[in-house]
Order: C-alpha cells, then sequence, then structure tokens
C-alpha cells in the first residue's frame, strides 16, 4: 500500500513510506511538520501551498507526494532559513503586507519567483504574477509595494513606497 | 478534502505505461502534470485503482524540429511555451496562448499535452492547436499515429485518444510567410475560465487574406472552426466591412451552451465582440 | 524633560507578523495532539428532504475509522440552541442540533460525523454511508417564501417570516406628499460568503481524568465560546477552556455557533480524546455562514433644492433554515433599516424589515453587518436626485450631509452621533482625487468610446458597541473587556487582554497604548490575547471594538499599574509620588526627567527583596481593569470613499482603476495599521460588488461552491486605494479611539455601483444588483 | 434544465414501444449501465457508471415508467444516488409518431443534479445533461434497429 519515496527537503535527505494518494502537501505538513505550507483550496486555486519544486513554485496541493520522489523541495521554512528573501520578509514587514499571515507564504513563494525572472516588474506585472495567489485581508496594495520595494532595493535604487 | 486510495506506478517508457494499463484493466488514470487529475481526486469525484505517472517518460519530453514540422513533446510545460524560442517561431499561437492559462505555479507544472487530453471545452491550448491545424501523435500498443486537431477534440472532455493510448507529442506545420495570428480571452479574472475565447492564425498576401484559421473556446462542448466566419474572410483585406461580416457569420458557427450565469445570446455576444477585436489587431510572427 | 510618550499614533510594525513571515504561524488547522481523530461529515446533497434510510453500518468497521455519530447518538449529549433574542420582539427560529435527524434543511447539512485516524480515511467512510433522502420542495425564493400555501423551510416554526419590524416617523407621509421630487428604487444584492483563507478549524481535547476540555479553536471570540460550550455540555465554566491562537482570518464568520464544532466538542467529550475538525473548502462554502442576500424597494422625496427629506425602505432579506446563534440572523437587516440615509439631515423616515427563511445555508453577521446595503441604497438614490436635479454628486451631497457643528444628532432612525465630519471628509476627498481632472478626462475618453465612471459614497460606522448590541436581548456576548497587565521582575511589561487578534494588529496597539502609559517603549510590553485560561474575559472581536473598548481597557490598567509602580517607588525612594513619572524605563523625577530607579530595580526589590519596603508596603506590581462602554449606544464613525471604473461596453467587464477612502475613526494609534485595515475593508466591499455570489439554483442547490467558481477578488482586479484622515475623537473614553474594521467594506461598494452608473449613464443603462456582473452590466445595455 | 431531442426511427411505433419496456435494450441503452434489474412491468433497479472527463460517479437507483399512453407516449424518469458525489435525477417525455416506414421519437427531458456534483460541475452540467441523454437515444436507436444514430436535431 504505502509506497516508498526519496526527496529533498530544504536541503536535507528525507525519505518516508507514502500511500499514493498523499499530496505533497500532506506529506510536507503532516510527516514533516512543515506547518508553513498552508492548504486553503486543496484544488490549485488559492496559492496558499506554494512551494518550490526543482526551483519553481507549484502547488503543493496539486503535486503527489510520490511524484515528488527524486526531487528537490524548499519550503518556507528553508527559504527563511537560507536568508535569501530576508530583503523581501522585511519589506512585508515594513509595509504590514500581511494581516492574518495564511496567504504569507504563497506570496513570497510567487514574489521570488517573480524577481527571480523579472527583477523590475512594474505594478501590473507584480499583480499579474500575484493572480493565482488570494488574500482576504490585505486588499493586496500593500503586497504589490512590499514587492516593488524589495526590486528597487536589489538593483540599487531605494525602497521608498510610493 | 483528500483524494481515495490508488495504486501508483511511475513509467520509464511509453510501452511500458500502456502494458502497466492493459494488465490493470478499467480503472487507469494516466498522470502528466496532474493539475486536472489531482484536484478531481481530492474532490472525490474519480476514484482510479492505478495511476500511472508518465512525467518521467523522456520520449515524452523535447522540443524539436521534424520533416519541417515542430514536435512538441506532450510533457512539455505550459512554461516552455511562454520561454521556448523554437515555439515562439513556429507555433506562435501556443506562446501567445500559455500566459492565459491558469497562473504563473499551473503554468510550471501544468502540460501541453495534459491540456490538450484532457480537452475542456473552456481551456486555451486546444483552440490553438485547431487553429494551429496541429496533429497530434498518439501512442497506442498497435503503433503510433497522428491525428489533425480538427478531429481530436470530439466532445466534452472527450478526444480521439482511446482507453489505454497516449498522447505523444504535438506537431506544428511549418510557419508560412507572411503569417499573422491573435489569441485574447474574455473572463472577468486573470486566469479564470474564458467566458469566451479564440485564437485565430492567418497568412495575407498584399493584404488579401490567402487563408484564415479560427477557432473559439467556452462556446460548446469543444473547441470549435468558425468555418462560416473564415469563408467570410477569405480572399479579403481586413477592414471593418469584412470584420463585421465575419462576426456576423459566427451566428452559423456557433450554437453555444445556455447556463443562467452566461446564456448562450450572451456568448454569441461576446465571441463577436472578441473576434471583432482579435481580427482588428492581429499581429505578424515575430 | 520627561520624554514625550508618543508611542500612540505612530507606524509601529507588528512584531507577531515575523513569525508568519518566516513560516512559523501556529495555526489550528497546523495543531496535532497524541491520540487526536479527525472528523469529516456526511451532509444532505439536497435541500429539503426526509431521511428514509441511514446506514452507517459499512462505514463503521471501515478501515481507520474509530467512531460514527448520527443524529440518534450524539445529539442527546447536547442542548439545543435557539437563535432568537428577547430585544426582536416576536422573531422566531427552530432549535437546531448538531446532526439532521429526520429532516434535512439546506444543502451542506450534516447528517453522520466519521471519526478515523486520518481525515483521508474519514472521508473514504463517508462514501460508505448509505443515505437515501426522499426530498421535498425546498424554500429557496424569499418572496415565494412568503406566499400562501408554500411549505414551512424548517420545524418549529409558525410562518416562513422570522422577524418583522417597522421604524417610522409621524412624519413620513407628509414629507412624501410635499416633496417636490422623488426617486426610487428596487435593488438586489446577492448573497456571498467569507472565504477566510484559513478554514474554520477546531481541535477540542477533552481530559476524563481531569474532566478538563480544552478547545483549540480557530475563532474570534473564545470567551462566548467558553460559554456555550459550558451551558450546552453541561460544563462548570471553570472546566472549559478556549484557546485561539493565530486565526487564517475571520470577518465576523468565525463567532457563530456551528454543528461540526458543537459535534466536535460532543464527540471529544464522549471518546475522552483530541476530536479534530478542518473544514475543507467545500465545505466551507456550504456550511461557512453566507452574508447578505437582500432585496430592498426604497425611495427618496426631496425638496426643490435637493434637500433630502425623507426615506421609505422595504427590506426583504432571506437567512436560511434558521436564524443563527448566539447573535441571529436578526442583526443584519436590523442595521440595514436603521443605518438608511444615516450620513444626511433628513427628518423623516419609514423603514420596514422582513426576515424570511428559507432552505439554504444560514446567513448571518459579517464584516459591516447592514452597513454596504444601506450604503449602497442610500447612496443610489442621492446619485438619481443628482441626475434629475442636474447636480453634481459633490453639490448634493455637500447640501445634505450634516454639517460638521451640528452634534450631538439623533438620526431619523433612532441613532445618535456624538461627532462627525461628514463636510470636511468630502471636501477632503474632492480635493485628494482631482475630481475636477478625472471628470475632464472623462469627458474627453466617452469621445473615444471608452466610458469611465466616477462614484462617491459617504458613510458611517458602527463602533464601540456597548450592551444594549446583544446583552439586553439576553445574549451571553460580553460588551465588556479585561486586561490584566503587570510589571515582570525584570522589569518588562505584562499585558492579558481579551481583545484578541486576527492580523488586524490587536497586540501592537496594545503593547503602544501600554507602553505609553508605563513610560516603556511596545518592544517591552509582552501582549497575550485568545486563551480564556490566560487572559481576563471579555468580548474579544465583534462589530469593531479591538481599540476603542480593548484600547481602553488597557489604557486603564495601565495607568492602574503606573499608579502602583509610582507608590511603591515613593516608598522605596522616600519620595512624594506626585513629583515622580515613569519614562524610558524608569521612575524619574516628574520636573527634571532625571532617572531616580529604574523599572527593574523596582521589579527586583518587588519580588526579591519585599523585606527592605517599610512595613505595610504593598508589593503588588499588578493591574486588572475592565471597561465597558457607558456613554452613547455606539461610537460612530463617518467617511467616504469614492471609485474610478471602466466599463467596457461590449462586454460588460467593469475595470476598478482607483479608489480613494477618507476616514475619521478618532483616535489614530498605529496609522499603518489602520490604513491597512481600511485598504482590507475595501477590497471586501468591492469584492461582492463586482465578483462574489454564492450562486443557487431553483432546487435550492450552491452551484459554484469552489475557489475556481465562486469569484474572490484577487490581485489583478483590485485597485490601489489612496486613504486620508480626519480625527474626530470620542469624548467618551480617556483614549479618544473608535474603531475602523468596517468601515472599507461599508462603502466600497456603494461607490462602486455609483462608479458603473456613472459609466453607464449616457447609454441610459442602469443597475441595481450586485455583484455588477457582465451579464447584468450586458442586460442592462441590451446586448443580451 | 430542460433537454429536448429527437430521433427517427426505422420501426414501427409498435417495436419502438416494445423496446422502451425491454429491459435488454434499456440496458443497452443506458450510458454506462452496469446493471439493470427488472422490479416490475414498469420498474427497474439500476447501477450506472457514468464517466465525464475528470468526473467519474456511480450511481445506483431507480427507472420507471409512467404516465403510459400506450404505443403513443409515456414518461420514462430515474433517480439516482451518486453516493457522497450527490445525485441525479430526470425525466423524460417520450411521444412516438409514426412517419411512413419510420418512428419519430420525439423527448423532452428535465435533468436536475444535485449535491457535490451541482456545486462543482456547473460549467459542465448541461453540457452533460445533453450528451447522455442524447447518447441514450443514440444507444436505444442502435439497440433497437442496429442502425446508427439518424437524430433529426
Amino acid at each position: 500500500m504505502k509506497t516508498d519515496i526519496t526527496l529533498t527537503v530544504n536541503g536535507d535527505a528525507v525519505r518516508e513510506a507514502v500511500e499514493p494518494r498523499t499530496s505533497l502537501a500532506d506529506l510536507l505538513r503532516d510527516n514533516l511538520q512543515l506547518t508553513g505550507t498552508h492548504l486553503g483550496c486543496e484544488m490549485g486555486a488559492c496559492g496558499a501551498c506554494l512551494v518550490m519544486l526543482d526551483g519553481a513554485p507549484v502547488h503543493a496541493c496539486l503535486v503527489l507526494a510520490v511524484q515528488a520522489s527524486g526531487h528537490k523541495v524548499e519550503t518556507i521554512e528553508g527559504l527563511n532559513e537560507s536568508g535569501l528573501i530576508k530583503d523581501l520578509q522585511e519589506r512585508f514587514h515594513d509595509r504590514n503586507a500581511l494581516q492574518c499571515g495564511f496567504c504569507t507564504n504563497g506570496m513570497l513563494m510567487s514574489a521570488q519567483a517573480l524577481l527571480s525572472e523579472n527583477p523590475m516588474p512594474s505594478r501590473p506585472e507584480i499583480r499579474e504574477a500575484l493572480s493565482g495567489n488570494y488574500c482576504r485581508c490585505t486588499g493586496y496594495e500593500s503586497i504589490v509595494d512590499a514587492i516593488s520595494a524589495t526590486a528597487k532595493m536589489r538593483s540599487g535604487q531605494t525602497g521608498e513606497v510610493s | 478534502m483528500k483524494s481515495p486510495a490508488f495504486e501508483y506506478i511511475r513509467a520509464e517508457s511509453v510501452a511500458g505505461a500502456m502494458s502497466a494499463y492493459a494488465e490493470a484493466g478499467d480503472d487507469v488514470v494516466y498522470l502528466a502534470g496532474g493539475h486536472s487529475v489531482v484536484p478531481s481526486l481530492a474532490l472525490r469525484l474519480q476514484a482510479p485503482a492505478l495511476m500511472i505517472d508518465l512525467s518521467e517518460i523522456a520520449a515524452l519530453s523535447g522540443i524539436s524540429f521534424q520533416d519541417g514540422w515542430l514536435r512538441i513533446g506532450a510533457m512539455t510545460r505550459h512554461v516552455q511555451a511562454i520561454n521556448d524560442p523554437l515555439i515562439a517561431a513556429q507555433a506562435p499561437l501556443f506562446a501567445a496562448a500559455a500566459p492565459f492559462v491558469a497562473h504563473p505555479a499551473i503554468r510550471n507544472r501544468g502540460t501541453l499535452g495534459g491540456s490538450l487530453a484532457h480537452a475542456d471545452p473552456a481551456s486555451e491550448f486546444p483552440a490553438a492547436a485547431v487553429a494551429m491545424r496541429v496533429e497530434l501523435e498518439i501512442a497506442s500498443p498497435k503503433g503510433t499515429r497522428r491525428v489533425p486537431a480538427d478531429e481530436f477534440f470530439l466532445d466534452i472532455y472527450e478526444t480521439a485518444i482511446e482507453p489505454g493510448e497516449i498522447l505523444l507529442a504535438i506537431h506544428v506545420p511549418g510557419p508560412v510567410a507572411g503569417q499573422v495570428i491573435g489569441f485574447d480571452e474574455i473572463t472577468r479574472r486573470q486566469g479564470d475560465y474564458a467566458m469566451v475565447g479564440a485564437a485565430v492564425q492567418a497568412v495575407a498576401k498584399d493584404g488579401i487574406l490567402q487563408d484564415i484559421s479560427i477557432a473559439l473556446f467556452s462556446v460548446g462542448t469543444r473547441p470549435t472552426r468558425a468555418v462560416a466566419a473564415q469563408a467570410a474572410l477569405m480572399g479579403r483585406v481586413i477592414d471593418d466591412a469584412s470584420i463585421a461580416d465575419a462576426k456576423a457569420a459566427l451566428g452559423d458557427d456557433l450554437d453555444p451552451p445556455d447556463d443562467l450565469q452566461f446564456p448562450a445570446t450572451m456568448r454569441l455576444h461576446l465571441a463577436r465582440v472578441l473576434l471583432g477585436r482579435i481580427l482588428a489587431n492581429l499581429e505578424a510572427v515575430a | 524633560m520627561i520624554p514625550s510618550k508618543n508611542h500612540i499614533g505612530q507606524s509601529h510594525r507588528r512584531k507577531n507578523a515575523l513569525r508568519h513571515l518566516a513560516g512559523r504561524g501556529r495555526f489550528v488547522t497546523d495543531l496535532a495532539l497524541p491520540r487526536m481523530v479527525h472528523a469529516a461529515f456526511v451532509r444532505s446533497p439536497m435541500a429539503k428532504g426526509n431521511i428514509v434510510e441511514l446506514d452507517v453500518s459499512e462505514a463503521a468497521v471501515a478501515s481507520g475509522v474509530v467512531r460514527v455519530f448520527t443524529a440518534e447518538t450524539l445529539n442527546h449529549s447536547c442542548v439545543p440552541w435557539t437563535g432568537t433574542l428577547d430585544h426582536f420582539a416576536g422573531m422566531q427560529s427552530g432549535a437546531q442540533n448538531m446532526l439532521a435527524s429526520s429532516e434535512v434543511l439546506w444543502v451542506g447539512h450534516p447528517v453522520v460525523m466519521i471519526l478515523a485516524h486520518s481525515r483521508a480515511e474519514a472521508e473514504d467512510a463517508c462514501e460508505l454511508v448509505m443515505l437515501d433522502i426522499e426530498d421535498e420542495d425546498a424554500v429557496v425564493d424569499g418572496d415565494a417564501a412568503l406566499v400562501k400555501g408554500t411549505p414551512l423551510a424548517a420545524e418549529g416554526i409558525n410562518s416562513n417570516m422570522c422577524f418583522q419590524t417597522l421604524l417610522e416617523t409621524p412624519d413620513l407621509d407628509d414629507a412624501f406628499a410635499r416633496a417636490a421630487h422623488v426617486v426610487e428604487g428596487k435593488f438586489t444584492f446577492g448573497r456571498h460568503t467569507a472565504v477566510t483563507l484559513e478554514p474554520r478549524a477546531i481541535v477540542a481535547d477533552f481530559d476524563p481524568s481531569t474532566g478538563q476540555l480544552d478547545v483549540h479553536h480557530g475563532t474570534q471570540t473564545p470567551y462566548q465560546f467558553q460559554d456555550v460550550y459550558a451551558r450546552h455540555f453541561g460544563l462548570s465554566e471553570g472546566r472549559v477552556r478556549v484557546i485561539a491562537p493565530d486565526i487564517g482570518g475571520s470577518f465576523g464568520m468565525k463567532l457563530h455557533v456551528y454543528h461540526e464544532e458543537m459535534a466536535a466538542v460532543a464527540a471529544s467529550l464522549m471518546l475522552g480524546r483530541p476530536v479534530r475538525f478542518v473544514a475543507d473548502r467545500l465545505e466551507s462554502f456550504v456550511s461557512d455562514i453566507h452574508a447578505r442576500d437582500h432585496r430592498v424597494t426604497a425611495r427618496m422625496a426631496l425638496d426643490a433644492e435637493g434637500g433630502i427629506l425623507a426615506m421609505d425602505v422595504d427590506d426583504m432579506t432571506q437567512i436560511g433554515a434558521f436564524s443563527s446563534y448566539p447573535r441571529t440572523s436578526v442583526a443584519e437587516g436590523n442595521q440595514v433599516i436603521r443605518l438608511m440615509g444615516a450620513p444626511y439631515q433628513m427628518p423623516d423616515y419609514r423603514g420596514r424589515l422582513s426576515v424570511v427563511f428559507q432552505n439554504k445555508v444560514q446567513t448571518s453577521q459579517y464584516r459591516a453587518v447592514g452597513h454596504p446595503i444601506a450604503c449602497a441604497v442610500t447612496e443610489a438614490l442621492v446619485d438619481r436626485a443628482a441626475e434629475l436635479l442636474d447636480l453634481d454628486p459633490f453639490e448634493i451631497r455637500r447640501r445634505n450631509l450634516l454639517a460638521d457643528d451640528a452634534y450631538p444628532h439623533v438620526s431619523a432612525t433612532g441613532y445618535q452621533f456624538e461627532k462627525l465630519s461628514h463636510q470636511a471628509s468630502l471636501d477632503k476627498l474632492h480635493q485628494m482625487m482631482g475630481y475636477e481632472a478625472l471628470r475632464a478626462e472623462q469627458t474627453a475618453l466617452r469621445k473615444q468610446g471608452i466610458y469611465r465612471g466616477i462614484g462617491i459614497a459617504p458613510f458611517v460606522e458602527i463602533t464601540n458597541p456597548g450592551a444594549s448590541f446583544y446583552g439586553v436581548g439576553g445574549a451571553r456576548i460580553s460588551a465588556q473587556d479585561g486586561a490584566v497587565i503587570r510589571l515582570t521582575p525584570a522589569g518588562d511589561v505584562h499585558c492579558a487582554i481579551s481583545v484578541t487578534e486576527q492580523g488586524q494588529g490587536t497586540e501592537t496597539i496594545i503593547a503602544q497604548i501600554v507602553a505609553d502609559q508605563l513610560g516603556v517603549t511596545p518592544d517591552q510590553v509582552k501582549v497575550t490575547t485568545g486563551d480564556t485560561d490566560n487572559t481576563p474575559s471579555g468580548g474579544a472581536t465583534w462589530a469593531c471594538r479591538g481599540a476603542g473598548i480593548g484600547g481602553e481597557t488597557a489604557l486603564r490598567a495601565g495607568r492602574k499599574l503606573q499608579m502602583q509602580i509610582l507608590t511603591l517607588a515613593g516608598e522605596i525612594l522616600q519620595a512624594d509620588q506626585q513629583h515622580l513619572a515613569l519614562a524610558s524605563g524608569a521612575v524619574v523625577d516628574k520636573t527634571t526627567g532625571q532617572e531616580r530607579i529604574t523599572l527593574a530595580e523596582i521589579g527586583r526589590i518587588a519580588t526579591y527583596r519585599p523585606d527592605t519596603l517599610p512595613k505595610g508596603s504593598d508589593n503588588s506590581l499588578t493591574a486588572a481593569q475592565h471597561f465597558a462602554p457607558t456613554g452613547y449606544p455606539f461610537d460612530f464613525t463617518n467617511g467616504i470613499q469614492a471609485s474610478h471604473v471602466e466599463v467596457d461596453i461590449e462586454t460588460g467587464v467593469t475595470r476598478l482603476l482607483k479608489h480613494w477612502v477618507v476616514e475619521d475613526c478618532g483616535r489614530i494609534i498605529n496609522p499603518l495599521l489602520v490604513d491597512e485595515q481600511i485598504r482590507g475593508g475595501v477590497v471586501q466591499g468591492l469584492g461582492p460588488a463586482v465578483f462574489e455570489e454564492c450562486l443557487y439554483d431553483d432546487m435550492g442547490q450552491m452551484t459554484n461552491a469552489s475557489l475556481a467558481d465562486y469569484l474572490v477578488p484577487m490581485a489583478g482586479e483590485m485597485p490601489d486605494i489612496e486613504i486620508a484622515h480626519i480625527e474626530t475623537p470620542t469624548l467618551d473614553t480617556i483614549l479618544g479611539a473608535k474603531g475602523v474594521g468596517e468601515a472599507g467594506t461599508a462603502a466600497a461598494g456603494a461607490a462602486a455601483m455609483n462608479a458603473v452608473n456613472d459609466a453607464l449613464r449616457p447609454l441610459g443603462a442602469r443597475i441595481s444588483q450586485t455583484p455588477m456582473t457582465p451579464l447584468r452590466i450586458l442586460t442592462a445595455l441590451g446586448h443580451v | 434544465m430542460e433537454l429536448l431531442g429527437s430521433q427517427n426511427l426505422a420501426a414501427t411505433p409498435d417495436q419502438v414501444w416494445a423496446a422502451l419496456f425491454d429491459r435488454d435494450v434499456l440496458e443497452q441503452a443506458i450510458p454506462g449501465c452496469e446493471s439493470l434489474e427488472q422490479t416490475s412491468d414498469t420498474s427497474f433497479v439500476a447501477v450506472v457508471k457514468l464517466k465525464i472527463g475528470p468526473v467519474s460517479a456511480r450511481f445506483k437507483g431507480e427507472i420507471e415508467l409512467s404516465d403510459i399512453d400506450p404505443g403513443k407516449s409515456c414518461t420514462l424518469s430515474g433517480k439516482g444516488s451518486g453516493g457522497i458525489a450527490g445525485f441525479a435525477k430526470g425525466a423524460a417525455r417520450v411521444t412516438l409518431t409514426p412517419e411512413g416506414d419510420y418512428t419519430v421519437l420525439d423527448y423532452t427531458a428535465d435533468v436536475a443534479v444535485g449535491g457535490k456534483l451541482a456545486a462543482l460541475g456547473n460549467r459542465l452540467i448541461k453540457s452533460t445533461a445533453k450528451k447522455l441523454t442524447g447518447e441514450f437515444f443514440a444507444n436505444f436507436t442502435k439497440a433497437l434497429t442496429g442502425e446508427e444514430e439518424t437524430p433529426v436535431t
């Protein structure tokens, strides 16, 4: 019934026996206690469960854990500890770009992916990059501001929020 | 919303996948990107006994030229349709359609072949495939065959792929000088299923249309070729009069579904508006 | 000099946000307890029917299943709940039980509860339950519900009318008789729902060895649930602890009593082990409360100059099969008819309310209860009057908004306003949005076939409710809050307070307020919320009260502790405490500002060396304070919003270009957090105006119960929102703060509807229904 | 939702009529029919497995013929429960009209679904119902006459 899988999660080699039906999100949350990956809809519509799979954000609810075997997964916990998104986190904090915090994991994943492809996105481009990330609390503007400010700071401009 | 239990095999070859399918019998589902299958599992709208994962089969990947056609492996991800230079050059409607498909993270994982095989009547790639007159290469235990897009999409979620068969690749015919394209859709929010969408590919010589191919989506049970609208445009220049005729002709082409949110008259109206806008803004292929 | 205590009014960042940014939030959905079992429910697929067969024998023996409960085996453990209140005279509702026993009354009504070792196994077993329901004609439409001969929507009611009321001034008919102009309209406001990103979640953990029930509950009102669980399960309140950790959004949706949460508690009590229920998204759509669902007929009488004389309003609101508990589903409609015309000098009024049962999910309180409906109707009529009289929308409002020196004022509906700033807000908005330039641009673009519209909507918001809100009706819902503040042995400050945090920044503002009372920085104040064992009892989060009531409680507690510290310091220093003050973490000389003794030293002495204090000294460094508003029944705030839209008149698609808000919430404690509350609120108002709707078919089936089909507002469609403030503190409290949580939601939809109609006006089209979908706009334009 | 259709059948009305009450014909006609058990002259118990794209569900239910005007018209109704997937029910009024060598079978069907199917499938329900109804009458034609369908509309 259970299948053995091996994958790398936040740099650690992970070996688990899972039912094939287990989603990557459930593996991370239930088996590995990486609860920073959230579940909001379990059908790929809200973006709360985004993780980096081989370096690109994907919905952990839409990937079966068995499919991730042999691949590299990074979660918010890993990104946080790597220090890679420290500036992004700081701008989110400055700008109060989160309230309840449930969408924040996905927002950071989408933001990081956007900025790595497009270092100076326009506001509409940022909004488009977030088109699959639902936030009920903020109204989005502060998130757009925070990402925009990070882009400016990374490219050496000021991070002043206009 | 947790999936029912099933067995899982990660196939290493097409032949291996097909023989596993044949052995298992009825309740088998192939898994490509999984972005249509996995949600329906979570919603318990289906309960296969076995999932055969095709995603690691090398033969299903890769984008290359073959006899003047562009061969796009079925496992090509949506994001590659946006970024790949070969697709941009020879399958520009895929490149134009891809940004409209769902959201960035979905596009990182969803596959072109999966989308075509799934044949959701509201999705973008099937209509682009019809407009480009691609051919779909399908593997069966008896061998492979190529099916033109016009004959591939049969009905709601129904294609020429028989149970157990696997979509291997999409073959796109070579580009023609003077080719122009247009792709657009009308949605309420970015990434939503379109209320109406359309893909147009045309060739003009001295402004006169030598060829035009129009496919609409979200207007019926499958991507729909607008035969009458095409006829209304052939041999003409694109101007207000020909656009008006093409829009009028859509009445013969479409018999949209009627539902509370989007009555048939609304879909037809939107299809006309959209086609008019696309025709007025056709762009030369880069 | 004493450094100024100026943390109130500063944009402090939220310390608790750092945990979320690091992926270290702790939500109920993250909690796993030893021996925990997972619940799933079999629900009715029909809107109304009788259960003719229910067989759970196969499910009971399925793999991983621990227990299966039906109405027969579960309901006896809980006293049924009835959502009526005494001050809504004549209202009725059936009593509710956890599981349906014979009749199912909406699609999603829970029938069977299955507990298993995993949620997946519980769902597997749900598929094995044999449930046969004989369907009956459902009551789907509110108007039809009231037609004679229509079946009743539920048992235990004598008609489908839950509640009716009428408000009327004596001269109403006369006002309409002498009116120079009357404008009127019929409006429909769709059903929508909260869609918090974290669904409802509970882990109920009963320990039979001690008789202690711990409930980890994603709720905004933990004390209310402590009381509910104690009373309905026959436990002593002291043995019930409700812990509300990080909550992934609430917005009023997470303060109602739900069948599934009650069932989880019941099951834990019976099994003696932790029971977890987390609604999945599909369940959320058919079991979370829905909101609004109004049909309003309204008219407005005006004199020749466009002065508003009166409004006459009839609101029919559709609430589902039961009134919700413990607040009732009547409060929404009650506020709709009382908030009509509230910003205006309007002498006369008549408001009729009919609250109607139907076989759908219950509707109840959701952010800005009643406000968006009252505001949209009022402002649509004001715009229609402006059009009729050929007045600019700003001008007609300038003529009618209450003058800024006209307070105190009592509205035609009986609301008392202490002091508002409508006229100043109107002027500020006009200037801030560059109104004249926008109008010029609109005219120019129309010539190119681009239809843009500008809509404005002034509003009032009910905040800081006193006990007259629910308490007088017999509801055990606290209007007061409590705080306990202590100076720790190391000289830090800890505040335990009953108002709760859902990300709006409660803990941060409480720290700011307390810091200012004790001369420390907010960083030195640790705030604990959301745990009935560790904080004093209070109302927590509802109806916009965290800053106004919770903040005042914290302020008073802080001042009490300040006195205790100064008294003790006076004794230690042998100084007159009148000459001492607190600043920079120390006791200082009031006139020179010179440090006399640090708080750390006071903490040390009081804790470890009380023997060194003069005989009879009180070494207490803990202060407790409760506070309830006793002045005005509510503190009203006011403001005005503007929306700029572009309507694609060929596709019916509306694009929101920009939004502006001028808001007066009294004393602003943290501008950063206030602005983001407003922005989030605006988007929660724009969502239902343009996108959100629970779509039901004529059998009572909700047909878009997923996040793919129910359209929540997303980043791509939402506008930037510019905000300005006017500050008119309430004199009812020392702090002067009012609420701001609902302000954004109150008027955003009204402004958007006026903007869309402004865009459509040259085409002779008008829309009076939300959400303003492409279909409705195309229909208004005659394209469909 | 209402669905209308018409089939031209190369058979006499009596032959068509008999087929409507013939368990074997019905079994071949019902899309996805896994079992069909006759419980009376006019009623059947069926297990039907429907697979439409990403949705597959097994329905157990009853099929009944009523309002019978022999040789001319009857109502064919069915109600099936798909467990937690929801339920489907429908009734088709069938009328037979002789026309030369053919019999024209007209039907007006009213189909409804509930529960999860209704909640999630709204976008596709009408198309699906239309497709299944069409398949039923096409299969019916084939079972009766051995011919491929000849839909008129």
